[in-house]
């Protein structure tokens, strides 16, 4: 394993502590249990908006945090989600009296979690982000996995605290962005665990896994690595039939890297999607570009597609200053 | 000679070293299916454990079974931690105050784990989940300790390797669909593992 | 070699398609010769800043163009220089009167191109950047290379040009970071050129190059892979002894990631480096933390100190808006 | 049969596909010791040569070279664009009007070449860079083209050799200090090839 690290149990640790010196006005970090809190919280009367995951995906989510997204994040080790405590020591925090919302990825880890804590925690609403066509929604199953919506619903709904809506209308942004938004995603290798020291799986140099999510599990299938264009249409084509997205609709188009993939690449990716968007009838009205979403040093992509309307469309374009998304202030 | 408080809390102790021995297969385990944490997970937490163990053993076997729950839901994360850490809860609360435990407060114990993680986790038989391993041997008898967890034990591991046929529809793994079949659950496995320790420790009482 | 590309004879072309598409309101990119500039130039009265240099360094150059920061960036084939036309079509695109500062990475190619560029062009001033320790620095050879402290010279310059300094005061900005800054890097692997299709060296599971460029080249040495703490402090302290930097000195620190390094390693290796500062009496008074000067898909890191005054801080501090770094708009 | 303006075009047509075939070579031996494009950017810049003279083919040899410059510095980019199209805009402005070369012609044209290149790279002999080649192939001599365009290649052969064992002073190599000992400089290699064909091409006049 050739990484950058000391100890592998530390990382995550060690990593906190590199996070909070780059943004010395920006976060307040604690530790025991570890928490990401935005420096200006709690805001009062203001929303709290809060979400957490497993470490590994970076910036996701304590790049988010910050004024106009997320109040805190609670980054549990790598690919595991943060426990209860974790979440509660955030929520005691950043509660800034209007109620919490709770943001959560589907996997089963993340959801019992985050119920647990909140179990602990009043007045508090959960929704769960579950976008990941490549995977059979069924409601005998644990259910769609979260991936690349987190980072739009995240801005969503914390542009709306930010701007005074109460929890219910948080919360009901928050599933709006759920329920217009898909994605899938494709890995070129495999992301090394720190504390596993090989990569998650071996795959040959002319094979592609498709529909991976982002904790170096297998995907869906493997798949005869082609050009771009296919590539990019074997991820698009899913995507658009599951909402359906149809001519007419106006959206916003997400290329992410899964953190190994260059920039070049990316935005290679990016122009073949908007073409074919644009070939669909489908108006690209706003765009992010950039390993957002990540698995370690994964080389992917992943494609996410959200509906808008002008409502979503405002607060998307409302400022927020946070590690890694900024704009407007 | 009875299983009181000290001999449950060096149960845990000897699973815990069970779980360190075991960390690197279950990685490998989680890793074929999964993201590769469940023995790192476990390791970390049973490590918590062993720790607040050697603070202070709480005086009753149920008191050592909330701490052991207690300790994981809130160190581990993941499935695992909320899981394990639920089906410790229950069985605490299935043995109550007693001084010292009974075939039939074992018993009761293990049902209760059950129940828990069935509850938290809506896993039903042949999820491929955890509760392959568990369901069997919360149904084992046995007119003493050893004996019940020992059958407890072969139960769950004839449990965890009904496993590797099937697709998953709970955890990680039900998102690879037929790509899980050949594979055994982690978390199965570890079920397993631990009643096995369990049993062992019942038979050196 | 798995990329997500189509032709490799295309790879920036069709990069640049989805640059365009990706930011529409903010660039205008024009193909042959290549030039990416901001949408908002020319301004009249104000002093173009243009940068290039070879691609498969994204962000840099093209990331960086949008108000207070580049007018324009020429992007060459993957590690070639821009040619003078790409140059000459930039200036003639941007300059808004007063002036083309140009700024250029001390690379022969790059030098020799921008030269014969400069030669078609009236009122120029070009400013070469050559800040990486790990080359002597000698009259007989071709000096230093251009690296991290890029990206420092083009929001410095960029900065002053949109205050409305004029041509001596901005060439006269530049070379102060030039003069201030000093950077080094490092590889634990090598990036793979998409003409090429092999890794541009091989380097054991064991080994770093310590002193690598960002064009694939070897590093002045290999070294043993050992901890985050010893790597960092390698690349650290040839830094400090260069300029040199000493107690009481007020610096930013730039923790760059080559490409494939993720966010938690390079903010694990940010955070030592801020300790290994704090230690020596250096007070770390802004930072820079992300993959900005990267070579493909390289994994490894680079450091870069510069150090500031008031009127540098002022100017880093100033808003800008660029696809790749962007605050106060 | 003498060596007019088409002569030379197609000279640079059959350099242009002995680029293309050491394309790969060019391309190692610029990965060991720089950035890998070098054989690339040859073969990228003598491919739109090709296709500016199967536009129109100038009416002299000094314009046929003056052409080969000017698509190089406009097209090629990096060390070798401006540095092969500066050797090729001197060797044009050597040769001036005339209708034809000579071997006087010649010679000062790979005088004219070996100037520019210095004068635009500032590296002297034994610095590991195309001098090397070039330098010691404008000292070549010869009573006709073919001979002395023969003996050119010969000695920037053996020039581009005598790279091997040098540290790098110039370009892109200077940065790998020790390390760049036993490597062919990829400018030097490239000069060799670029003289053996225009050798070949003369021969056949
Ligand atoms: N819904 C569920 N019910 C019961 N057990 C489950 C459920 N989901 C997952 N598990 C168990 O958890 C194990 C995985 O634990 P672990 O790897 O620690 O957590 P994570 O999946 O969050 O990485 C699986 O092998 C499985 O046995
Ligand atoms: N200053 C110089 N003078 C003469 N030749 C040089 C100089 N710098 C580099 N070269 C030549 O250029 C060659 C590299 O060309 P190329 O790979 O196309 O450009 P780059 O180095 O920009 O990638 C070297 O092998 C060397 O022969
Ligand atoms: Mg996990
Ligand atoms: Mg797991
Ligand atoms: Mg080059
Ligand atoms: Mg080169």
């Amino acid at each position: 394993m050739k990484k950058i690290i000391n100890n592998p149990a530390d990382v995550v640790t060690d990593a906190l502590r590199g996070l909070a010196a780059a943004h010395p006005a920006l976060l307040r970090v604690t530790r025991d249990p570890a928490v990401v809190a935005w420096a200006g919280s709690p805001v009062a009367g203001k929303v709290a908006v809060i979400s957490g995951g497993g470490s590994g995906h970076e910036p996701l989510h304590t790049g988010f945090v910050g004024p106009g997204m997320l109040d805190a994040a609670c980054p549990g080790a790598v690919f595991t989600s943060p426990t209860p405590d974790q979440v509660q020591a955030a929520a005691a925090q950043v509660d800034g009296g209007a109620g919490v919302l709770l943001l959560v990825k589907n996997y089963t880890g993340d959801v019992l979690n985050f119920e647990t804590a909140a179990e602990f925690l009043d007045n508090t609403r959960t929704v769960l982000i579950d976008d990941d066509v490549a995977v059979q929604d069924s409601s005998f199953t644990a259910g769609r996995r979260g991936v690349g919506a987190t980072v739009l619903v995240e801005k969503i709904a914390g542009a709306a605290a930010a701007a005074g809506a109460d929890l219910d209308t948080c919360a009901r942004l928050a599933e709006a962005v759920v329920a217009g938004a898909r994605s899938m995603g494709l890995a070129l290798t495999a992301p090394t665990v720190p504390h596993v020291g090989s990569p998650s799986f071996v795959l040959p140099e002319d094979e592609v896994e498709v529909g991976i999510g982002i904790h170096g599990e297998p995907g869906r299938r493997r798949e005869p690595l082609t050009d771009a264009s296919a590539l990019v249409a074997a991820l698009l084509e899913p995507i658009l039939d599951d909402l359906p997205f149809v001519a007419g609709d106006e959206v916003l188009l997400f290329t992410n890297s899964m953190g190994g993939t260059p920039l070049l690449e990316l935005y290679l990716a990016h122009g073949i999607a908007e073409e074919l968007l644009a070939a669909r009838g489908i108006t690209v009205i706003r765009r992010l570009v950039g390993p957002y979403v990540t698995s370690l040093d994964m080389q992917g992509i992943s494609l996410t597609l959200l509906r808008l309307d002008p409502a979503l469309t405002d607060l998307w374009d409302a400022p927020v200053h946070t590690a890694a998304l900024r704009w407007g202030m | 000679m009875g299983c009181d408080a000290r001999s449950v809390a060096a149960a845990v102790v000897a699973a815990a070293g069970v779980v360190g021995e075991h960390r690197d297969e279950l990685v490998r385990l989680d890793q074929a299916m999964g993201d590769a944490d469940h023995g790192e997970n476990l390791r970390r937490g049973f490590g918590f454990v062993v720790s607040a163990l050697d603070e202070s053993t709480p005086d009753t076997p149920g008191a050592v079974l909330k701490l052991v729950a207690s300790v994981l839901i809130s160190k581990v994360g993941g499935a695992a931690g909320p899981l394990f850490g639920t089906s410790f809860l229950r069985a605490a609360g299935a043995v109550g105050a007693a001084e010292e435990l009974t075939p039939e407060l074992v018993s009761a114990a293990l049902g209760a784990a059950l129940g828990g993680v069935v509850a938290r986790g809506k896993a039903e038989l042949g999820d491929k989940t955890m509760v392959d391993a568990l369901a069997p041997a919360a149904s084992a008898r046995g007119a003493d300790i050893p004996t019940l967890l020992t059958a407890a034990a072969i139960a769950a591991d004839a449990g965890a390797e009904s496993t590797i046929p099937l697709v998953a529809r709970k955890g990680r793994a039900s998102y690879l669909g037929e790509r899980a079949i050949g594979h055994l659950d982690p978390g199965a496995r570890s079920v397993a593992l631990l009643l096995r320790s369990f049993a062992n420790s019942a038979m050196g009482l």
